[in-house]
């Protein structure tokens, strides 16, 4: 696809990736939050991943016959930063719950409240 | 086989003996393993620095692949320092830890908390070794992970939140890197940073690259706590446990501002960074409201360790200024007081430390009268205080002198009396703590405590050892700072 | 010994005595021991310089540079060592005289209160015989450190507040402008030695060298010129010893002693007269002059009345040092040494009836002079000199002074000095009268009032000496003119 | 076609994620998460990243999710309405995804192959793999050599967040049989569970082995075996499963993966290699290629298993808070 209409699979992914940071930095639920930095982290992939592709490419796994390959490189870099995400997404709800634990709440604005009277 | 693999050794040494540490589990060993690494990796780094001043720039190619193929660690003069400073913290840090964690952390954590502890370590090395974007950002993922678990083994429950609020904070920048370095990618196609230098002045009129700059500089920047971008850090520094708030105080913001400078004069190179991109113009503004503004928010903090965080974001605009200048001078001072400034801080919070472990608080209000029974813990905050202010024979005043003197030279007299007013506002804020300590009756019904153990007083002794020597005689630092700046400024100019 | 270590010696002894006076402080009488040979040695070591200096040769020496261009380095000459020479003198007087007062006005923490009474008289060591700018800035800024516990030694709400003001004032102005000054003058020069004729003149510009002179002016806060003057009233609060030697002489001095430094070694004196800020600066200087003897003669408090005559008599010396006349800057320079032996015992007579008495009013002094005819026969020689009158030394410098601003015609510091001495009168011998002519009140003990009760041993002996060397120094006022005028030819 | 069914699975993708803004039950947000994360992986199978979608299906979609409903479990479901209206943040989103789109203008079309990114350094990759290393998978090749040293990073990564959960949530083995009598009646799962694990487990070891020939590895492999446990949790109860695997022994694993991996590379140094050059691990270069790789995707496995494990109970064994307030 020629023109700036080529473009589209990116702009569709950056509201995708924004609908992710909006849930993040507007959402007061923690565990919304991380939900957030979740999708956020995927649509970042998806990204990653659509400037990898090369039209009537194949995935990257050697064959007889075939000399289009996609690129490879960005999928290693996804599939690290998968990793990484679910160690992120991991470690966060873990806090949640310890936060949940000690505050009773998980909500970022009754926190404040709890932290300011004491 | 030593020498050749020194850089990879530097990271490599405390990544494997991090899961080492968790397998010895609760036992003291793990303390003594931790400690060893570190100060093994306190040796390598002092061998990597002199081998750097030797021979020049080490570039090493991981698994034997030649860059751009492969990944490259490559450490310059500049590098060389950071790694420097992080090991030595490091080293540090991890004398002093065992009495301090055994107070503050329960005992059948203390085995994550030094694996993290190596992680993070780990981390922040690698980021000053690497010279791959990419790798840049796992190895700033593994710092940042493990440092979000130090801080939330803090005592209060507040440090739960403000573990988290890093954790999204520090996400979202570490998000905005990724998006900035896939877009380099798409243009470049490469993620090696000196092969994007080479690359990159031909696409760099590109509305791709200059988004890819600026998702770069907000994601740096909210990892280096820029104001104002540093809402994550006062409540981190204030709840994590002493000697996690000494550590990441020391080195995580350090290596921030490492990281930009490569992106800024490396990868980028000074023409686009500070003429195309007006990076400079911006960093500056925000640079010296930084410093004003939370130095005056210090004055008004009751919690010592919130006020040393809040010292932390105005001292980081300092240095943030010096680079802003983009000139040899500027560069050369933002480094000397990235490196004395981790000195200074990182005395301070092992000092906040020592009152931790004696008193059970470190508000004001519990200090007075405090400089009797702690003697050598306050003079270790006196004159880590004087540094902070700039007061000569102290590192803090060199850090000026250059930083003032750069900025003088770049033809803004006005800015340097904002620099030296700010440091009156350290002035008020060190001087309130000093005020409680040595010159307010001490409460009749305050516990009479004890000065800390030796074990956590000679650690502190020796930063601020070393600072009063960097305050005699820095012309070592200040070479090596010079030569790691004249690297990064030439490695823009084609 | 040779110069160049006698030279070290002298600012290292003072700095280490802190070590032994902390160790002896279960034992008063040995640390006091220690603190009076301390001061003792340190006056015959910087005696010993003098010859030195009188032959022409002007030991120096250099220890480190913590930046490329800049070096911490010592050298002695004229001017230093007067300085030198007068506060080792008075330290070991005025340990004389704390002896007594410390002990008698049952002071706390009284070791603290030596240890950094040594400091700060090494920082004044260090400031003496600085060899470069940086190395004076170094120790000026440490002994307005090591004064700062001294002036809230009190502990209370009152001595904290006025330390703030204290050090909000000196380090404030110091670290703003004097730095500012500092680190500009270095990078546009390259260099922050001193030098006969200066070092600026032929690199700056008339108008970026007013701006210098403005940031020196005003950064050397210790000179006390208005506005920034607050912070010595503020320092009263100090126990008497301590507003006696440091903010009559080693504190204040110093600060003049930087601004002298400044104007013959950085700028010259001849580049001074080229620079349009030094006309406006004179005029603040004599404004000082004047408004400081005005505020004096208000107060009633008699510290506070000592501290304001300070600051009106320090601008004198701010004056002569920009007043471009090479008899001037004799003038002015052995107005340190006048001064600081006037001031020093009227201080030390209003710590006298402190202890005595434990009246600090002038209104309240009403005949004490019946009382304590050895203190206020002090006084009055104190006052005498103030006012520059003969017999007293102050007439000397006063006279130079005069001479210095009619040579080049700077009518307006002839009238500040005119007028300046009439307030001195106005506010001087009004207590002299009080004391020695007005009636005793009528208090029930008025019988034990009218009996003589002198002030402890120990401070009469001290307030003796310097009154003595007051009348003294105008017979013998050979030697500071001597240091002076080898100053003006030097620089020439 | 491709382009089609790509504007399709996008459009649904935002479907999902205007769903998950708005939605206020946590646990449906928690599905609708994993629906999105299937999508995605949808999408990188279109996009030809077959690794990619394995490994975002398994992880995105499966453990994450997981997680997210024990998480939800030990918390509260409800979301509660935000205190201030959201203008900042929705000025901070609009003027972040302004920026983004203004920086799209310049980049090359979707699918070109004359976009720098597929000219400069991934051409070496395809060409050289065969012969370099020796295996087809090109991702692999990439992953566990070219850029090894990345995973090892990666590795350290999910290793952080194993040691970081057992600091926060503790690991509490259970005893035995106190809370499984309710599941007694789940026969169906129970036996369905029963005849899969050990198939689960067996497609494991094929994931890591064939990872070299076709889409898998190291990764993908430890998360299905992961997966296995958490099936038979699921149906014999939290004990039961833990009977299998004693928590010592995950620690153990956990640390030996990174260890394994980085023994190699201190290996290959000895050898007289550069870190990780696996060269020299044998005598012909490409044998050295296969057994270093073999080695560390093990070492990721081993790794990534015990780590999935080890978080997941512990968000598992940890006991529900009090209600909310």
């Amino acid at each position: 696809m020629q023109g700036p209409l080529g473009l589209y699979n990116y702009w569709i992914v950056i509201v995708l990736m924004m609908t992710g940071f909006y849930i993040v930095i507007a959402r007061p639920n923690l565990i919304k939050k991380i939900v957030g930095l979740f999708v956020f982290q995927t649509s970042v992939f998806i990204f990653f991943i659509t400037m990898a592709k090369v039209e009537d490419g194949t995935a990257p796994i050697i064959q007889e016959g075939v000399n289009l390959y996609s690129n490879p490189l960005p999928h290693v870099l996804i599939l690290t930063a998968i990793v990484v995400s679910l160690a992120t997404t991991a470690l966060g709800l873990a806090l949640v719950v310890r936060i949940r634990e000690s505050y009773g709440t998980i909500n970022e604005d009754d926190i404040h409240v709890q932290d300011e009277a004491s | 086989m030593l020498t050749e693999n020194l850089v990879a050794l530097q990271v490599v040494v405390p990544l494997i003996f991090a899961p080492v540490c968790l397998l010895l589990g609760k036992s003291r060993h793990a303390w003594a393993c931790a400690l060893t690494v570190s100060w093994l990796a306190l040796g390598i780094a002092t061998l990597l620095v002199t081998r750097v001043a030797t021979i020049g720039t080490q570039s090493y190619a991981i698994g034997a692949w030649a860059a751009p193929i492969g990944i490259e660690y490559r450490v310059d003069m500049a590098g060389a320092l950071i790694i420097f400073i992080i090991a030595a913290i490091g080293a540090m840090v991890m004398s002093y830890a065992r009495r301090s964690i055994e107070h503050e952390i329960a005992a059948e954590n203390s085995g994550y908390f030094y694996a993290c502890y190596l992680l993070c370590l780990t981390g922040l090395l690698g980021i000053a070794a690497t010279g791959d974007a990419f790798n840049m950002f796992v190895f700033l993922e593994i710092s940042s992970l493990s440092s979000y678990v130090l801080i939330s083994l803090g005592t209060t429950r507040r440090a739960l939140t403000a573990a988290f609020q890093y954790l999204v904070m520090g996400t979202i920048g570490a998000t905005f890197i990724l998006i900035g370095v896939g877009m380099l990618y798409m243009m470049t196609g490469t993620l090696n940073m000196m092969d994007l230098a080479q690359r990159l002045p031909g696409v760099d009129d590109t509305r791709t690259i200059r988004v890819a700059f600026a998702f770069v500089t907000i994601g740096v920047s909210i990892k280096l706590a820029l104001f104002p971008l540093h809402l994550w850090l006062p409540n981190a520094y204030t709840f994590a446990p002493s000697v996690v708030s000494a550590f990441v105080a020391a080195t995580a913001t350090k290596v921030g501002i490492y990281v930009l400078l490569r992106f800024f004069f490396t990868v980028f190179g000074i023409h686009f960074s500070f003429v195309a991109m007006h990076v400079g113009e911006i960093l500056m503004v925000l640079a010296v409201v930084a410093m004003l503004v939370a130095s005056l928010v210090a004055i008004f903090q009751d919690n010592i360790k919130r006020m040393l965080a809040y010292s932390s974001v105005a001292q980081i605009g300092y240095m943030i200024l010096g680079i802003s200048l983009a000139t040899s001078a500027g560069v050369t001072a933002g480094m000397i007081h990235l490196f004395n400034h981790a000195l200074i801080k990182c005395a301070l919070f092992l000092c906040m430390g020592n009152i931790f472990l004696r008193l059970g608080s470190v508000e004001l209000h519990d200090l007075r009268g405090l400089a009797q029974q702690m003697p050598w813990t306050m003079a270790v905050f006196v004159i880590g205080g004087l540094s902070l202010i700039g007061v000569p024979l102290t590192s803090g005043f060199i850090s000026k002198w250059y930083l003032v003197s750069a900025v003088l030279d770049a033809g803004l007299w006005p800015l340097a009396v904002l620099i030296l007013l700010a440091s009156l506002f350290a002035l008020i804020y060190i001087g309130r703590v000093v005020e409680a300590a040595y010159f307010s009756k001490p409460d009749p019904t305050a516990k009479k405590v004890r000065e800390a153990p030796a074990s956590m007083l000679i650690p502190a002794w020796l930063l601020i050892g070393a600072n009063l020597y960097i305050g005699v005689d820095a012309s070592l630092l200040a070479g090596i700072a010079r030569q790691g700046a004249d690297i990064l400024i030439g490695a823009g100019v084609p | 010994m040779s110069a160049a270590t006698t030279l070290l010696t002298c600012v290292a002894v003072p700095m280490v005595m802190p070590a032994l006076i902390a160790a002896l402080h279960r034992r008063p009488n040995a640390r006091e021991a220690v603190s009076l040979l301390g001061s003792g040695c340190l006056f015959l070591m910087v005696f010993s310089l003098l010859d030195d200096v009188r032959q022409g040769s002007l030991p120096a020496i250099d220890l480190v540079s913590p930046v490329p261009g800049i070096k911490i380095g010592f050298a002695v000459e004229p001017l230093g060592l007067m300085f030198a020479l007068l506060a080792s003198f008075l330290w070991f007087v005025t340990t004389v005289y704390s002896i007594g007062y410390m002990r008698h006005h049952h002071e706390k923490r009284q070791t603290s209160f030596y240890c950094y009474f040594a400091i700060a008289l090494g920082s004044v060591m260090g400031i003496a015989f600085a060899g470069n700018l940086f190395t004076l800035f170094i120790f000026y800024e440490l002994l307005t450190l090591s004064t700062y516990p001294l002036v809230t030694h009190a502990g209370n709400t009152a001595a904290r507040r006025a330390g703030r003001m204290y050090l909000g004032h000196l380090i404030g102005t110091s670290v703003i402008l004097l730095l500012l000054a500092l680190i500009w003058t270095w990078s546009l020069t390259g260099t922050l030695d001193f030098r006969a004729g200066g070092i600026l003149e032929g690199t700056v510009t008339p108008g970026i060298a007013s701006v210098l002179l403005v940031l020196f002016v005003f950064g050397i806060g210790k000179t006390a010129v208005m506005p920034f003057h607050l912070w010595l009233p503020a320092a009263m609060v100090a126990p008497t010893p301590v507003s006696a030697l440091l903010h009559a002489v080693a504190v204040v001095k110093a600060g003049v002693f930087t601004l002298l430094k400044v104007s013959i070694y950085i700028f010259g004196i001849d580049f001074l007269g080229q620079i349009p800020a030094t006309q406006w600066l004179m005029y603040v200087a004599a404004a000082t002059i004047v408004l400081a003897a005005l505020f004096a003669l208000r107060q009633d408090n008699l510290k506070l009345r000592l501290a304001w005559s300070t600051i009106s008599q320090l601008s004198y010396i701010v004056l002569c040092a920009l007043m471009v006349s090479p008899l001037g800057i004799i003038g002015g320079s052995v107005h340190i040494v006048m001064h600081a032996f006037a001031k020093i015992t009227l201080f030390f007579c209003a710590g006298a009836i402190l202890v005595t008495t434990q009246k600090t009013r002038v209104s309240e002094m009403t005949g004490i002079g019946r009382r304590m005819p050895w203190t206020m026969a002090a006084f009055t020689i104190g006052a005498l000199s103030m006012i520059g009158l003969p017999p007293a030394a102050g007439f000397i410098s006063k006279w130079y002074m005069l001479l210095g601003a009619i040579e080049v015609s700077q009518w307006v510091a002839v009238i500040a000095i005119s007028v300046s001495t009439l307030l001195n009168a106005a506010y001087f011998l009004p207590v002299v009268y009080i004391a020695f002519f007005h009636a005793p009140p009528d208090a029930p003990d008025r019988v034990d009032i009218n009996e003589v009760k002198e002030a402890p041993m120990m401070i009469l002996l001290a307030l003796g000496i310097t009154a003595v060397g007051t009348v003294a120094l105008f017979f013998l006022s050979d030697l500071p003119m001597a240091l002076a005028s080898q100053l003006v030819g030097g620089s020439r | 076609m491709e382009h089609l069914i790509n504007i399709v699975l996008l459009g649904l993708l935002m479907l999902a994620g205007f769903a998950i803004v708005r939605t206020k039950s946590l646990l449906a947000v928690a599905m609708l998460t994993s629906i999105y994360s299937l999508l995605s992986a949808s999408l990188f199978v279109v996009l030809d990243a077959v690794d990619v979608a394995l490994t975002e299906a398994a992880i995105g979609a499966g453990i994450s999710t997981i997680l997210m409903l024990a998480a939800i479990a030990l918390t509260s479901d409800e979301e509660k309405a935000p205190r201030h209206t959201p203008l900042l943040p929705l000025f901070v989103v609009i003027a972040t995804g302004a920026a983004l789109i203004y920086g799209t203008l310049d980049m090359p079309r979707f699918g070109d192959p004359a976009a720098p990114a597929h000219r400069h350094v991934a051409p070496t990759y395809l060409q050289d793999t065969p012969t370099a290393i020796g295996i087809p998978n090109v991702v692999t090749s990439v992953l566990a050599s070219y850029r090894s040293y990345d995973t090892l990073g990666e590795v350290t990564v999910i290793f952080t967040a194993g040691t970081g959960v057992l600091a926060l949530l503790g690991f509490r083995p259970r005893r035995r049989n106190t809370e499984d009598t309710g599941r007694k009646k789940l026969v169906i799962l129970r036996v369905v569970a029963k005849l899969f694990f050990p198939l689960i487990l067996l497609f494991a070891l094929y994931v890591l082995f064939h990872g070299d020939y076709g889409p898998g590895g190291g990764f993908q492999a430890g998360v299905i075996f992961a997966t296995g446990f958490i099936l038979y949790a699921l149906a014999f109860g939290l004990s039961n499963s833990q009977q299998l695997i004693p928590h010592q022994l995950l620690y153990v694993m956990a640390a030996a993966g990174v260890l394994i991996y980085g023994l190699v590379g201190i290996a290959s140094m000895l050898l007289g290699g550069k870190f990780l050059e696996y060269q020299v691990l044998a005598n012909d270069p490409v044998t050295g290629q296969h057994v270093g790789i073999l080695l560390i995707e093990t070492g990721v496995a081993i790794t990534v298993a015990a780590v999935v494990l080890i978080i997941y109970y512990g968000f598992v064994s940890r006991r529900p808070a009090p209600g909310d307030i």
